[in-house]
């Protein structure tokens, strides 16, 4: 561990993508993701990376990209406007299985919105803001030191299963600050793309083996290979016909589904003895710690539920707790988004209630703590 | 096989997916007669296409070739070269491609000078789609969406370029393939954002529509109406004639390499 | 009035690659020497070879890449 | 000290309040404590803030916005009337006189200093009125030793100003000794 | 009725948007919805309207929410990339409550995917692809009548909640014809929006009554009122206030829930006595109808449940459905995604299976079938 | 109160959201001295603009105001002008607004030579998010993302508006109020599509991080380094110095009068 | 006629596929009965499709494509080899002898038609092969009626065009005539 | 050297609305009379009214149209 010290969430997002081998990052500035931009603009400058400020999110996360398909890992940051803008290209990224890390800091929308202040409204988006389906993996970290965990993880899970991964912050998270003590290099654990093992002729880009992720040469090294958004066979060349088609597509849905187990991450605080299990995830998972602490003050037995991989949801922790009689709240900045996931899951069975405040502010343990008494 | 077409193609593709006496063919013909004539390492050549019939050349040139989304292939181009600057790239587009959805990443990669080579496909259209007008449509043209004549004004797309700060802008047609190759090489050799237009037939969705006749009988109309600059009197392109040749060149500083210096330059004097 | 110049100064002989030919007949229209011949059932034939004066007119603008000029030894 | 502190600092974009949090958190971070630091913001990212708030405690901090203000520094009339409200009777709340002119009658400890003044007449330089109030407010709270916060500053500084902030510091840590001895806080139980 | 005649389902669209008094189109050409485009842009230049083709699909977007200020039926068509593409703008039309109709004709994806092959990947896009929350309003239609008779209804309910409406097609619906009568003029009911009845210096221009939904002046007619994407208050104007944020977001929320039981549209086919109930909308419908004619003969007892809106999604209908004991397969050309939500709905109670099928083809009959009699 | 400003502001608005000694507001005054000027009806005049500080002007105008997304703003106003024509349509954009995510509808607006009048608020950085270098940034400048000095080149923007075919082009500075309102108010006598570039003063997110002193300073700067284009000698822009005043003129056909005219003929003709 | 009817028109593309699919469509909407008609694509939008189909019938049509091929019309060798494989025993295949080679041996009625030759040589324009082939098939199937074929083609063929193109699908029907009478059909069961 | 030109020819006084300024100093430093004087305290003060010349050059340029000049009848 270094010397503890005051860091934002946006600046740990950005240090844990340095951390993680970051060397390339494109990006369009926008409040409340900026800092990242303006950090990484001076920090990869000044150590041999590359930085550029694009025309516009588009073309960012299209460089970005580009970028990745020289081996580079590379970066993007924006908030809910850029987000939507970059859907397209993200959905390429998944398609051309291309490992990339988005990271989006949420403000309350839609449109513009409130520029400066938080929600969690681009959750349900995140999962499936781009045309035609497709697994992906969304990280939310509810602390700066999070910011900077979670980040080196996309990096890590971006390289290993050849996806675009997305941190989710919000407003809250992005801009707090914090004591931070952040584990030194050699306590980082660093995970790279597989790389081909095929000398170039034999090099088939997109056959992978039991683990269904395909090795990936970085361009320019010889394997003169095609990478294309359309539908594409083994070899990378576009198809119609229906068997590739879907096993393609179902081979993306299967490096998700088959390594969901490792991918899924979330943490349980007093759910042990908890008759009412709240549900929260980034800046409300920190009100609803508040909350719970004064809730059993007050004597109810309440614990937290928080899925820090919201996708993939962690159904299976989720639905293990449910079999306790316990009845839920989830708690967002938004109109019940992640609830939908949790009404699927234990909705039959538990009782499912919710508590959403979308008003430019952090939900406040009072209003949680309201919300408990109510259902408890 | 022509020995150029077995070094560079990927031959198990061909016959390509173009219509009979589309021009698409004939300007990849030129463009690795280019990349042959410069001597580039096959290896260390990169093809980025858009999306439309133009974008799908880069399935079939033996590189390392993308094929990305409609409208973003110079943004994508940026992020490859940006990353690795020693591989040669070359970004093919439509005309669609490149001045509809994508001419905002055209003018940037223009205004930074970034050393990409872009060759433009012009076939007046969208040709993949079967026939919009396109920024490129001359005026008064039919397509399927102007069934009475196009409306639009078109791009001078030399113009833009300078505009916007090429420093290299040619252009030739399907025609003139000798002239193609070479200009393709000038571009490439040309330190900073260099853009060739094609003028190339489309016989099913532009030809057609226009009554321009058959394959050959468009590629004749590229003969005839094309006039080399370095002809041209007074500087005045006769009526319903168009240009070809290197119609502009300038001296400005390349992208990447004003970030490396400058780079190179902060580390040298001790960082931070 | 002169004709093409022949950049080859070996001598050449063309040949078509059917399999490629989409019968476009560009390279019929174009060759002076009517060495490419468009027939009725729209596939090309070579005739008069030996008229051919290796301009390669045809393999540049043959967008197929279905003809090639090959040298004779 | 196992206390946990909700500072607020408040006042109008460009007086360096959201600087001022930032030193007091690190200061805190330099006392072993746990912080957070947080603040609002104005319509996008344009222009400053008008809030800077700061926890410090020795445990977790979980919800990291004030709740129960300890200590409100407020340095216009806005902030003053806007967060002097639900001050505690334990709350202790540092107002600029020179830029308020009314102060509520409310509870807790209020200490009316002429921060902005002060910089400006005893330092020599308006600008550094938030280092003054961070003097001011510790010496008045403790909410992190003197030493901390001295050394936090200097950390944050550009160079060649390091005697300009000292100053002001200093001004500040008077200040506070002045009005407690003074006894001029208004206590309203 | 008008004489019967042989209909494409794209051309449907146009000819029911032109019914609905379209008089506005922007749009970008993509397979396939392309004919949309083409057919408008002859037949609009015909009538006097306007057409426009813009330089790619965001434009095409916010020409189209520029001309409905101006009191224009506006419209615009697309597929998955330009859907995604779209989104932010979108977005703005739900935030500014701007009437507007889209057409997505969904082909495969994620990207580029198989422009010409039917799916049903946009299904979650369009009810979450911008970014932010808020409710929003998607058909699917699933013969070719339909299409004329929902393109009208996406006009009337656009104008009547101002809010953008998605007509989700898949390339089935959209490319194949079929014979349709047609309603003539005075048979279609034409719904526009609510103009407002004070004077100018007296309007508020986000002001609602019980309903909801705020009278809207045409610019160029004296209201000179403010339009923006930001969180506004009733005047228009951008607030930050908790309160009016909270209730500005809440309103765009209601307009839609509290007219759920007249937006909600759904088909039941033999459902009476059946056992298993197959879910499908848009094409694949067609696919599950000819399934149960098979089934049946089997004497399976299956019937169809067909969401027509799919959102806001039939909740109530589908409850009611549930509660006999009978067992559920959802029908689509995703991976799942309405599947999603009749879990959601049902899945408590009900035993939810699914049919999925991406592979560039319409689903079987066969291959509905053979799922049938796996989970009788 | 000015009484030119009780008549076209929402003066219950004021003070505007922008900082002390920001151009924006002075851009504003001759906006509706210009509008004041062309005896424009109040109520058949709209503004639109699109994100940023510049953008937020849309809300202190006393119009039909239209406060759009970030670039699109003349996208958004292409449907209003071709939708209601007799709408007197102004454009209000930034510099990173037009040039940056906006670049690709400046240029098609441009082409299609709508009859726009486009106002760019060149304050040469990103302001409303803090001092990102935009587009419009001169080189070596500092920049929240260019810490140490603006590597990129900048766009020329009469020449990338007249590139595309933009048919009027002018350019003014906050200190030249009254040729900036004589500008405004030519741009919109143009019939097409007519764009006027305005020099402002950002002092808090380029000023600060650029030391170029106090608002008046700036004003000062733009007063000595703006060269009026009618007392140019040579056609040489002295080094460090921009041109200032009507900067390009072209006649074209105007796209809606295009549009119109050709649907009208059609119905005379019996249509079809 | 309560039989409903499967028909496919297969070859590829510039054959005008697409176009006779819908007029056979539009016959059958003449004729009073129910029709839908769906088509396949290639890769995007571009080049013509290799595959129309039309099922006609008097009730509601829920599946729009083709499943049980009752009549296959093949203008290539590759859509004769691909589709004539699920034909069933009462099932009529049309395929074009001049441009087919190899008939595979097959379920149904087979009849070798040249359609292309006919419409170059009969009918003298190469173009009308799509005409001459529903001629020929209508005339062997009676999917619709000759009326009700010759009325939807004239609706959609352009002026100036209506003499080549009733040449055309009568040169259609004499084939079927005369193929019909021939009985050179395969018959394998 | 000419000083400006002076539009109006009516006697005006220049009025400041200290509600709108926001002490930017434009108004103080291109007042060429001093008639706009920013002090200590930042703001705007009006000396010397008297010395005004109408040249609107102070209303042109303040940002916050704090500053006007009206006409004495
Ligand atoms: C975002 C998006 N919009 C639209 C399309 C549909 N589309 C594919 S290619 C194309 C245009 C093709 O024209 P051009 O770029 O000129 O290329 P060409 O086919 O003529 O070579 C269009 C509009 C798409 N694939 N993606
Ligand atoms: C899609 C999108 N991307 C980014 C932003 C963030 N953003 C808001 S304004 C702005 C730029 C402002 O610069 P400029 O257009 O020059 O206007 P100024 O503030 O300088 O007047 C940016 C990047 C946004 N609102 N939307
Ligand atoms: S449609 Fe046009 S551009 Fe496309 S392949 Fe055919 S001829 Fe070429
Ligand atoms: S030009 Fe090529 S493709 Fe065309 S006809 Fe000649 S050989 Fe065949
Ligand atoms: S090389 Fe020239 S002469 Fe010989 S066949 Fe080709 S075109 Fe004809
Ligand atoms: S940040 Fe700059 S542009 Fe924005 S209001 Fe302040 S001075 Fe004006
Ligand atoms: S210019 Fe205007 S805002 Fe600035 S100081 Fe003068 S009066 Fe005040
Ligand atoms: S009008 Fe001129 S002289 Fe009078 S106060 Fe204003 S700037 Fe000074
Ligand atoms: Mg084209
Ligand atoms: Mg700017």
């Amino acid at each position: 561990m270094t010397t503890p010290r005051l860091m934002q969430g946006n600046e740990a997002c950005a240090e844990g993508a340095l951390a993680a081998g970051l060397n390339f990052y494109a990006g369009y500035p926008i409040t409340p993701s900026t800092e990242v931009t303006e950090i990484l603009s001076r920090k990869l400058f000044e150590n041999g990376g590359r930085f550029i400020q694009m025309e516009d999110e588009i073309a960012s996360m299209a460089a970005v990209i580009g970028a990745s398909l020289t081996g580079a890992k590379a970066m993007t940051a924006t908030s809910g406007p850029g987000f939507s803008l970059k859907q397209e290209n993200i959905g390429y990224a998944a398609m051309a299985e291309v490992p990339c890390v988005i990271v989006n800091v949420q403000r309350v929308g839609p449109s513009t919105g409130l520029a400066t202040a938080p929600a969690q409204g681009d959750v349900m988006q995140a999962r499936w803001g781009t045309h035609g389906d497709h697994p992906i993996i969304v990280l939310t970290p509810s602390s700066v030191s999070e910011c900077y965990q979670l980040t080196i993880r996309a990096f890590n899970l971006a390289e290993k299963y050849r996806v675009p991964v997305i941190m989710l912050l919000d407003e809250v998270v992005g801009h707090m600050r914090e004591r931070v003590e952040l584990p030194s290099a050699n306590q980082v654990e660093i995970i790279n793309r597989k790389q081909p093992d095929a000398a170039p002729h034999q090099y088939v880009p997109f056959r992978s083996g039991y683990d269904k992720v395909p090795s990936m040469a970085s361009f320019g090294e010889g394997y003169r290979y095609h990478v294309t958004g359309l539908v594409h066979d083994d070899d990378g060349f576009a198809t119609t016909n229906p068997e590739i088609v879907q096993s393609h597509l179902n081979r993306l849905q299967d490096k998700i589904l088959l390594h969901t187990p490792e991918i899924v991450d979330s943490e349980q605080v007093d759910t042990e003895d908890a008759e009412v299990v709240l549900i929260a995830y980034g800046g409300t998972a920190r009100s609803v710690t508040r909350a719970m602490r004064m809730a059993r003050e007050e004597g109810l037995k309440v614990g937290m539920f928080r899925p820090i991989s919201i996708w993939p949801f962690p159904e299976e922790q989720l639905k293990l707790l449910s079999q306790r009689n316990v009845k839920f709240i989830t708690v967002e900045m938004n109109f019940g988004q992640l609830a939908l996931e949790v009404e699927r899951v234990v909705g039959g069975k538990n009782a499912v209630y919710r508590a959403n405040q979308v008003n430019g502010e952090l939900i406040k343990p009072d209003t949680i703590l309201d919300r408990i008494r109510e259902v408890y | 096989m022509l020995p150029e077409v077995e070094q560079y193609f990927r031959i198990e593709k061909l016959p390509h997916m173009w219509c009979p006496g589309c021009g698409n063919g004939i300007v990849l013909h030129s463009l690795i007669n280019a990349i042959s004539g410069l001597g580039l390492d096959q290896d260390k050549t990169t093809i980025v296409s858009g999306i439309g019939c133009a974008s799908r050349a880069a399935g079939y040139l033996d590189f390392d070739t993308l094929h990305t989304t409609h409208g973003r292939a110079l943004a994508f181009a940026t992020g490859i070269k940006f990353s690795k600057p020693e591989l040669n790239t070359f970004v093919l587009m439509g005309d669609g491609d490149c001045t509809a959805i994508g001419g905002n990443h055209l003018i940037h990669a223009a205004r930074r000078n970034i050393n990409l080579t872009a060759l433009v496909f012009n076939n007046n259209i969208y040709g993949m789609t079967g026939g919009q007008y396109s920024p490129m449509t001359p005026n008064a043209k039919r397509a399927t969406t102007a069934f009475y004549g196009n409306i639009d004004r078109s791009f001078d797309l030399m113009e833009l370029a300078k505009g916007a700060g090429a420093t290299y802008v040619a252009r030739a047609t399907t025609y003139h393939t000798e002239l193609l190759t070479k200009l393709i090489m000038e571009a490439h050799k040309n330190k900073g954002f260099s853009l060739v237009e094609v003028v190339t037939a489309c016989p099913t969705a532009y030809g057609r529509y226009n009554k321009l006749g058959k394959p050959a009988d468009m590629l004749k109309a590229q003969k005839e109406n094309a006039v080399n600059i370095k002809s041209l009197k007074d500087g005045i392109v006769p009526e319903g004639k168009f240009l070809i040749g290197e119609l502009y060149r300038a001296e400005a500083p390349e992208y990447i390499d004003q970030y490396l210096q400058a780079a190179t330059k902060l580390r040298e004097k001790g960082g931070k | 009035m002169r004709t093409e110049t022949v950049p080859s100064i070996k001598e050449t002989v063309v040949k078509l690659n059917q399999a490629l030919c989409k019968k476009c007949g560009i390279c019929a229209v174009f060759c002076k020497k009517e060495v490419l011949v468009q027939k009725q059932d729209q596939k090309i034939y070579i005739e008069n070879a030996e008229n051919c004066v290796g301009c390669r007119q045809c393999v540049n603008l043959c967008p197929d890449y279905a003809i090639s000029l090959e040298v004779v030894e | 000290m196992t206390k946990s502190w909700e500072v607020r600092l408040s006042g109008s974009g460009g007086q360096g309040l959201i600087l001022a949090g930032i030193i007091l958190a690190e200061a805190g971070i330099l006392d072993g404590q746990n912080v957070v630091q947080t603040q609002s913001y104005g319509p996008e990212a344009r222009g400053g803030a008008s809030k800077a708030e700061v926890v410090i405690g020795p445990g977790d901090i979980d919800y990291p916005k004030v709740l129960d203000c300890d200590v409100l520094l407020a340095l216009n009339q806005e902030s003053c009337t806007k967060f002097t409200d639900d001050l505690k009777s334990d709350s202790v709340a540092i107002i600029d006189s020179s830029l308020v002119s009314q102060i509520p009658s409310v509870n807790g400890k209020v200490y009316p200093l002429p921060i902005t003044k002060l910089a400006r007449e005893e330092v020599g330089k308006e600008l550094v009125a938030n280092v003054v109030a961070l003097g001011a407010l510790v010496g008045l709270t403790g909410v992190v030793s003197r030493e901390s916060l001295s050394n936090a500053l200097m950390a944050r500084v550009p160079k060649g100003t390091e005697e300009l902030n000292t100053k002001a510091l200093e001004t500040g840590f008077k200040a506070a000794k002045e009005a407690r001895t003074r006894k001029t806080t208004q206590q309203v139980s």
